[in-house]
């Protein structure tokens, strides 16, 4: 498969005669993010109407509560955390040509261990240390379970969406087994681990209820963005992506960035997992996985892993789930209606993004 | 031999392996097809749950498993059609849209469930079963293999017509071409964009009849959800396959015979958790990869949208 | 000079086209053309790089539509909507880039196009196969699968996929650039016996020779348009050296007579200095797809240009490959400047002067989707002044390959515009203009001009050679042997991964070279 | 204090006459019954609650019930940030006044009754336990049927299966591991799983007994008659209205989060469904040992732990 890097039309432009047309590219931007956006809405609207409920209605909870009150905004802004660490981990996978679809199951064994570690941890040190070293390990267990399809990839050359699909199957059980027989704390019936004390988390901003794991994840994935775009490892990696042989002609060491590249995904995966655990969560419980790669995956190519159109999709991802339960709640839907919408909405904008792209780009080579 | 592992239990441990193994046979041919002809197939899940709802409401308010197939079929191919418009036609990402359909089929089905069946759980009788003569008498293999019901010997009888298909006829050279060098076959007169859409289409149906028969025969209805993850096993099976149906099956059946063992296990009362028992098809299989693993045979276009022309 | 057939549709026409115009984004590939095609003729297309020859071709085997214009198919106009329609309407062609699947066999590649439900009509085809390459006299193994044949083998199973297909119109775009002297004189003449059988036949070409050799009828493409023709009437009247300068002037304005037949320049080269390059002894374990190489051993002094002569196919490939470390040698020693580099990997050996120009400008010459700036710097990434401390500096890079794209005169409608969008001439200017960079002792060229138009070609050489003038040494593998002869000191001839002999460049290298390929003692 | 609404919390819809329906039911019922307003959030799945708690405490709900064990992390600490009081299960020491409150619910009374009966009707002496998970409840329940097998005939054999990890909507795995423990001899079968065990239901329904007669099943939580073919023997059915009851007396008596609830025989919040495939014989004698159970005479101390759980069905199975 290939990664269309061509430059996108989100170039920034410095120079004043440029400053105009920023702003009708932003306006432009903006219709093509919401155009699409109100198509899916009514479509997915229709489907309401069709079993009795009032779509506007509908529609005006998941605003209100997704998005437009204090406490909804909270809880959207606190869902991201994990998934742009994901988004993250993925956009550094998918430029580099490779297809980890196991980010679950890296997410999940770096949940546990963060889950195992901190509450263990902060009896012997402060905090803020106890959090730093869990986010270590988590990422570092996370790093390790890669390395199995990474090695079989950059040696062996067996292709890594087998590998990391299976790898993943087994990460959950793995993840499983050792909550239930190895972290399981002494004090519950219920199989989870330890919780780490509310205190002990990673501290909250302000005086909301938002996790500060949000701006670690706007941190890493931002720091992705420019090392990806930016930096020459950035360039290595993306040429390894668009054209594993170029690389080899070109002289890059491609095994050792292939095993690099599944390290830092993996590694970033592990962290989305103790970013939820030690900002949110607190524990892991038996049977636990929130299957957040799954919906990751499809907004990382709608951002055209391009880590801040990354930050609006999952944006927008939250708000819909965190607004959609609410809203059926509150009309009666059963709560897989959000399932719906927000394949309704990825469709959608899938085609308008490819016909922007389209558009856009025999336009600005007709410029020339 | 008594007791525990009794003629009777062994056979129909067997039994179970083969009618675990049927839905994720006919989603692992399903995904070969596609992926041959280049087209990775990530909605196969919501495929799957496309069949298995519809082939359930076709055949329980039929009362015929064939009508309930036949709906299945259906309901993959219209599925399919979806991704084959926005994936093959103007070449969307097939990623995206895989997972996406995936999604919004687990929420429709599950929303239809409810409205429709949530307070009543109906049931299918009890599906009648074609004995072959002479083989069914082989002691545990008999019974188990050979008192099926007929769709299982059409599944596995697919298996070989698609082996014919794919190495004996033009259709198979065109799907071959069209996974490997889509522009060798647009040239040679035959339109690519054509070709994937009905390795597409053949996807959803194949992945719809494996939904019908999880839902009917292996479970005797439709519940949310009900593939549980059968579909990405399909992409599994059919990536290490290599382009041979017949290892479609020996791994389909692999995964049975595991899910088989894992209740042999308990019945005999060994005390290891099932998570453990669990992972181990998945073990199995990575070892293998470790151990023989080489180079994927995967085909050289394969999740890239053909453009006639495009440089 | 220019056709009549734009203002009246002449009935012997099989194919013409009248005012056809396609724009790209940023270009304008075919700006109004006519061009008529007859039966029993060869119709040479002639142009630059980037010209719009492979546009053209593009149109008539139902690639792509004109923007303008129309395109009469026995006198009818006729939209050609896809190739599936041109091959009905009897256009069968041989594009430049190789359209056949490398993982089927040559018969099935032949039976591709079949009715989907039947079974493939192997025995048929054989028959069919066996009566056209008789009366070609060709020989194709019909049942190895196509990866395992060389270039020039599957130029031929191409043709003969026009010819089972019973094309009435057939298109070779730069059929020869892969083929051997001989093979070139055997396509040559088994053109004339189809055209002699009533096919007619477009033939694009850059040697000129070939042109005159071999063509009826040549038009000349610039820029887009048709800036000229010669029609058959004039063709016969003319001798070759006449036909040469005239399509020269035609397409290059005016220009000595035979630009290829220049004179190599005598040089000499201290034979008491310190080799540059020692290939002591190479051997590579053949794979499933190439041959091996056994025992090859040679030397090259500063100053010195090598060449290497054979057929395609025959390890040139692998010896390039295994020079630069992109292959695992199985025994053997390569020295640099008289140090070991034999566990250098491919960065550390080109860090140490070591260059390789590739033969396969798309498949990993270049990232085809990143654009033309970047391109030029694949093999430098992380250097300075391009990127700082790991940062890229994108002002750098622009003004630095602004520079290269007007020193190499790479024809693009922007440094941003993706790569794989040039002509594949334009492409190769990149590529030269890449290695050919500072630092560089010892250059390797795998067949550096393949695919120029002549312009290119001259100025491409004249680069290699002061290469060699600065004290470089030069390893240079060609098919086309003119090229070697005008060019190398001594020249090499491989054979099934054998250096079978080494002749110096005299009066005589010509023949020794000749018996040499064919396995005779030079 | 003043309570105006509850709310409850449930994983999956409350239409799966079990656990999540039971859940609905009651805190229905307790709440007409108490003339408060109630708030239902179903289908919430077993990820992140706190939004939804959050939400539901701001909206002024003057309890939550988080009725799955999977909240119990996430209500206690909305129940300290909001000082809206909470319900969790299986936490009996999580108790925090005015705050937070437990209500560990396990039928294992009632299981040891099904047990008991199950070996009085097996006609094979054979019976079976499919579960879809090993969660506490379940466990416990698991652990009383066997033992009230054994009690009643210890040369019953019990066959213990579970169908995999997060198997909660494998209906078709419900329905093959069902078949395999009948074809290995069992001719009832305690099942418990919420989506599968309509699949372990259609094997009933669908599979003969090694004796060519039916085969029954004995079900869990909810009351499946509505929906039976003449299958179901027995279920062990809870009633969580008493509880739900009790905790908003307890509210606004103040004395919330100073004890903890839970279900028994003694009130009938936990009991054997009688279906018409009982004979009147076996149901007197199992109410006589009813009696027993809530008279003190009979003792059955709930096994938690999955693996002691299989630990004691290996000893059985022997
Ligand atoms: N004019 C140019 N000169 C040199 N390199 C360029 C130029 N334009 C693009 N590139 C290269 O192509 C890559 C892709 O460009 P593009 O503008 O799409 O970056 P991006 O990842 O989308 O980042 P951003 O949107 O922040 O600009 C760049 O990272 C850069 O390496
Ligand atoms: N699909 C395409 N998209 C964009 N530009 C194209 C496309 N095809 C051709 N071009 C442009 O059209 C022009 C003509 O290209 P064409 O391939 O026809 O040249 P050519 O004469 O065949 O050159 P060469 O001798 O190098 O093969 C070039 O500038 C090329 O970049
Ligand atoms: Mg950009
Ligand atoms: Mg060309």
């Amino acid at each position: 498969m290939s990664i269309d890097t061509a430059p996108s039309a989100g170039a920034t432009a410095l120079d004043a005669t440029a400053a105009v047309v920023t702003r009708r590219d932003i306006q432009h931007r903006l219709l093509m993010t919401l155009g699409p956006i109100l198509a899916a809405l009514i479509i997915a609207g229709s489907i309401l109407l069709a079993v009795g409920v009032d779509p506007l209605a509908y529609y005006s909870f998941v605003l209100k509560r997704g998005l437009l009150s204090p406490l909804g905004i909270q809880q959207t802004l606190t869902r991201m955390a994990p998934l742009l660490f994901l988004a993250a981990g993925l956009i550094v996978a998918f430029r580099a040509g490779m297809w980890n679809l196991g980010g679950d199951g890296q997410f999940l064994l770096g949940a546990v261990t963060a889950a195992a570690s901190a509450p263990a941890l902060v009896q012997v040190m402060p905090a803020w240390l106890a959090l730093i070293c869990s986010f270590v390990i988590a990422m570092l267990v996370a790093m390790i379970w890669s390395l199995v399809p990474a090695l079989l990839r950059a040696y062996q050359g067996v292709n890594e969406i087998i590998t990391t699909l299976m790898m993943t199957f087994l990460g959950t059980s793995l993840a499983n087994v050792l909550v239930k027989l190895v972290f399981r704390d002494p004090g519950t019936t219920v199989p989870q681990t330890r919780t780490l004390p509310v205190e002990d988390r990673l501290p909250r901003l302000f005086d909301t209820t938002i996790t500060s794991g949000l701006l670690l994840g706007l941190v890493a994935i931002i720091t992705v963005h420019l090392v990806m775009t930016r930096t020459a490892f950035g360039l290595k990696l993306r040429i390894v992506g668009a054209n594993p042989r170029a690389a080899i002609h070109a002289g890059l060491g491609v095994p050792k960035l292939t095993v690099a590249v599944f390290a830092i995904s993996a590694g970033l995966a592990g962290l989305a997992g103790a970013v939820d655990i030690l900002g949110v969560q607190g524990n892991v419980r038996a049977d636990w996985n929130p299957a957040y790669g799954l919906a990751v995956i499809p907004v990382v190519f709608l951002a055209r892993m391009n880590g801040f159109a990354a930050i609006g999709f999952v944006f927008l991802l939250s708000v819909l789930s965190i607004g959609g339960e609410s809203a059926a709640r509150r009309l009666g839907v059963p709560n897989h209606f959000t399932l719906v919408l927000v394949s309704i909405v990825l469709i959608v904008l899938a085609l308008a993004e490819y016909l922007d792209h389209r558009y856009n780009q025999s336009r600005r080579e007709l410029k020339r | 031999m008594t007791g525990l592992f009794g003629e009777i239990f062994l056979s129909a441990l067997l039994f179970g392996a083969v009618t675990a193994a049927i839905p994720l046979l006919l989603a692992g041919l399903g995904e070969q097809m596609s992926e041959k002809a280049g087209v990775l197939n990530i909605g196969i899940e919501g495929m799957m749950l496309a069949g298995a709802y519809l082939g359930f409401v076709g055949a329980f308010y039929s009362g015929s498993l064939w009508l309930g197939f036949l709906t299945s079929a259906g309901g993959g191919i219209a599925v399919a059609l979806v991704m084959a418009l926005l994936c093959v036609r103007i070449g969307l990402n097939q990623i995206v849209i895989g997972i996406a359909l995936t999604l919004g089929l687990e929420g429709l089905t599950a929303l239809l469930h409810h409205f429709q069946f949530s307070r009543s759980y109906p049931r299918l009788p009890a599906v009648d079963v074609t004995v072959i003569p002479l083989l069914s008498d082989i002691p545990v293999i008999g019974p188990a293999l050979f008192r099926q019901h007929l769709s299982v010997y059409l599944a596995v009888a697919l298996v070989f017509a698609m082996g014919y298909v794919y190495r004996r006829t033009q259709l198979g050279l065109n799907l071959q071409a069209a996974g490997d060098k889509p522009a060798a076959l647009d040239v040679a007169g035959i339109d690519v964009v054509r070709t994937r859409t009905i390795a597409v289409l053949t996807t959803g149906a194949l992945a719809g009849l494996g939904g019908a028969f999880l839902a009917n025969v292996g479970a005797g209805l439709f519940i949310p959800f009900i593939t549980n993850g059968a579909g990405f096993l399909g992409i599994v099976l059919a990536m290490l396959a290599r382009g041979r149906p017949v290892w479609v099956l020996f791994g389909a059946l692999l995964f049975g015979v595991c899910l088989s063992l894992t209740t042999a296990m308990q019945v005999a009362g060994i005390n290891i958790p099932t998570d453990v028992i669990q992972m181990l098809p998945f073990l199995a299989v990575m070892i293998m990869l470790v151990l023989f693993g080489r180079r994927a045979s995967l085909p050289a276009a394969l999740g890239i949208p053909y453009e006639r022309g495009a440089r | 000079m220019s056709s009549a057939s734009s203002l009246s549709v002449d009935k012997r026409d099989i194919v013409a086209l009248e005012g056809v115009t396609k724009r790209f984004p940023g270009v304008v590939a075919n700006d109004s053309v006519d061009l008529a095609i007859r039966p029993g003729e060869v119709h040479v297309l002639l142009g630059e790089n980037g010209a719009g020859k492979s546009t053209l071709i593009g149109m008539l085997s139902g690639l792509q539509q004109p923007d303008e214009g129309r395109i009469l198919v026995d006198g009818e106009p006729t939209a050609i909507t896809s190739p599936r329609h041109a091959l009905a309407l009897g256009i069968g062609t041989v594009f430049q880039h190789m359209m056949l699947v490398p993982t089927l066999t040559v018969a099935e590649n032949l039976l591709l196009g079949g009715p989907w439900w039947q079974r493939p009509k192997t025995e048929e085809l054989e028959a069919r196969v066996a009566e056209i390459t008789r009366t070609l006299g060709i020989t194709v193994k019909l049942h190895a699968r196509v990866s395992e044949l060389s270039l020039g083998e599957q130029q031929q199973v191409e043709i003969l996929r026009a010819m089972v297909r019973n094309s009435r119109l057939l298109i070779l775009d730069e059929s020869t650039s892969m083929l051997t002297p001989k093979g070139i004189d055997e396509l040559g003449a088994l053109m004339r016996r189809l055209v002699e059988q009533g096919l007619a036949i477009v033939f694009i070409t850059h040697k000129l020779k070939e042109a005159a050799a071999f063509g009826d009828r040549i038009s000349v493409l610039k820029l887009g348009r048709k800036v000229g023709e010669i029609p058959p009437e004039r063709f016969r009247a003319l001798g070759e050296q006449v036909i040469i300068s005239e399509i020269v002037e035609l397409m290059f304005g005016k220009q000595k007579d035979d630009p290829e037949a220049a004179e190599r320049p005598v040089r000499t080269i201290h034979a008491e200095a310190a080799p540059l390059l020692q290939v002591h002894d190479l051997g590579v374990a053949p794979t499933d797809d190439a041959p091996g190489l056994s025992s090859i051993s040679f030397d090259i002094r500063p100053g010195e240009l090598l060449g290497i002569a054979g057929i395609d196919g025959n390890g040139q490939k692998q010896l390039a490959e295994a020079l630069a470390g992109q292959r695992a040698t199985a025994y053997g020693s390569v020295r640099l400047q008289g140090a070991t580099i034999d566990a250098l990997s491919v960065g550390e050996r080109r860090e140490r002067g070591l260059r390789y120009l590739t033969d396969d400008r798309l498949g990993e010459g270049t990232v085809g989707t990143f654009p033309v700036s970047i391109n030029f710097f694949l093999k430098q990434v992380g250097a300075a002044p391009f990127w700082r401390r790991g940062v890229e500096q994108r002002a750098e890079i622009d003004k630095r390959a602004a520079q290269l794209v007007r020193e190499y005169d790479v024809r693009t409608p922007s440094l941003k515009t993706p790569v794989a969008r040039l002509s594949g001439g334009n492409i190769q200017k990149v590529l030269l203009a890449r290695e050919l960079a500072e630092g560089a002792k010892v250059v390797i060229f795998n067949k550096p001009t393949y695919g120029l138009d002549l312009a290119n070609t001259l100025a491409s050489r004249q680069r290699i050679r002061d290469t060699a003038a600065r004290g470089l040494a030069v390893l240079l593998i060609s098919t086309d042997l003119e090229e070697l002869l005008s060019m190398c000191d001594r020249i090499a001839v491989i054979a099934n991964g054998l250096l079978v002999g080494t002749v110096e460049n005299a009066d005589d290298a010509r023949t020794k070279i000749g018996r040499l390929m064919i396995g005779l003692a030079a | 204090a003043e309570v105006t609404s509850i709310a409850i919390l449930t994983p999956e819809e409350g239409t799966d006459y079990g656990w999540n329906q039971q859940g609905i039911d009651a805190a229905k019922a307790a709440a007409k019954a108490a003339g408060v307003e109630i708030v239902m959030a179903q289908g919430l799945g077993y990820g992140d609650v706190r939004p939804t708690l959050r939400e539901l405490a701001a909206d002024g709900a003057s309890l939550l019930i988080a009725h799955a064990s999977g909240y119990n992390t996430a209500a206690p600490e909305i129940a300290k940030e909001t000082k809206v009081p909470v319900a969790i299960v299986d936490t009996p020491t999580g108790l925090e006044k005015g705050l937070v409150a437990d209500y560990t619910l396990s039928g294992h009374q009632g299981a040891y009754l099904a047990g008991r009966l199950a070996a009085k009707m097996s006609r094979s002496k054979s019976v079976g336990i499919v579960v879809s998970g090993e969660p506490p409840s379940w466990n416990s329940q698991s652990a009383a049927f066997a033992q009230g097998v054994k009690a009643e005939n210890p040369d019953v054999k019990v066959t213990y299966a579970v169908i995999g990890p997060a198997a909660y909507s494998d209906a078709a795995g419900g329905k093959r591991v069902t078949e395999s423990v009948i074809a290995s001899g069992a001719d009832i079968i305690f099942g418990q799983g919420n989506g599968s065990s309509f699949g372990m239901l259609q094997a009933v329904e669908t599979t003969k007994a090694g004796d060519g007669g039916k085969v029954y099943f004995i079900d869990v939580i909810g009351d499946k008659t509505p929906i039976d073919k003449g299958f179901l023997l027995s279920s062990v059915v809870w009633n969580i209205e008493p509880v739900y009851a009790a905790m908003i007396a307890d509210l606004k008596a103040d004395t919330f989060g100073t004890k903890s609830y839970s279900i028994g025989l003694k009130d009938d919040s936990v009991k054997l469904l009688k279906t018409a495939a009982i004979p009147d014989d076996a149901w007197a004698e199992i109410q006589t040992l009813r009696e027993d159970i809530i008279s003190g005479k009979t003792k059955i101390e709930p096994v938690y732990d999955a693996a002691a759980v299989r630990a004691l069905m290996t000893s059985v199975a022997q």
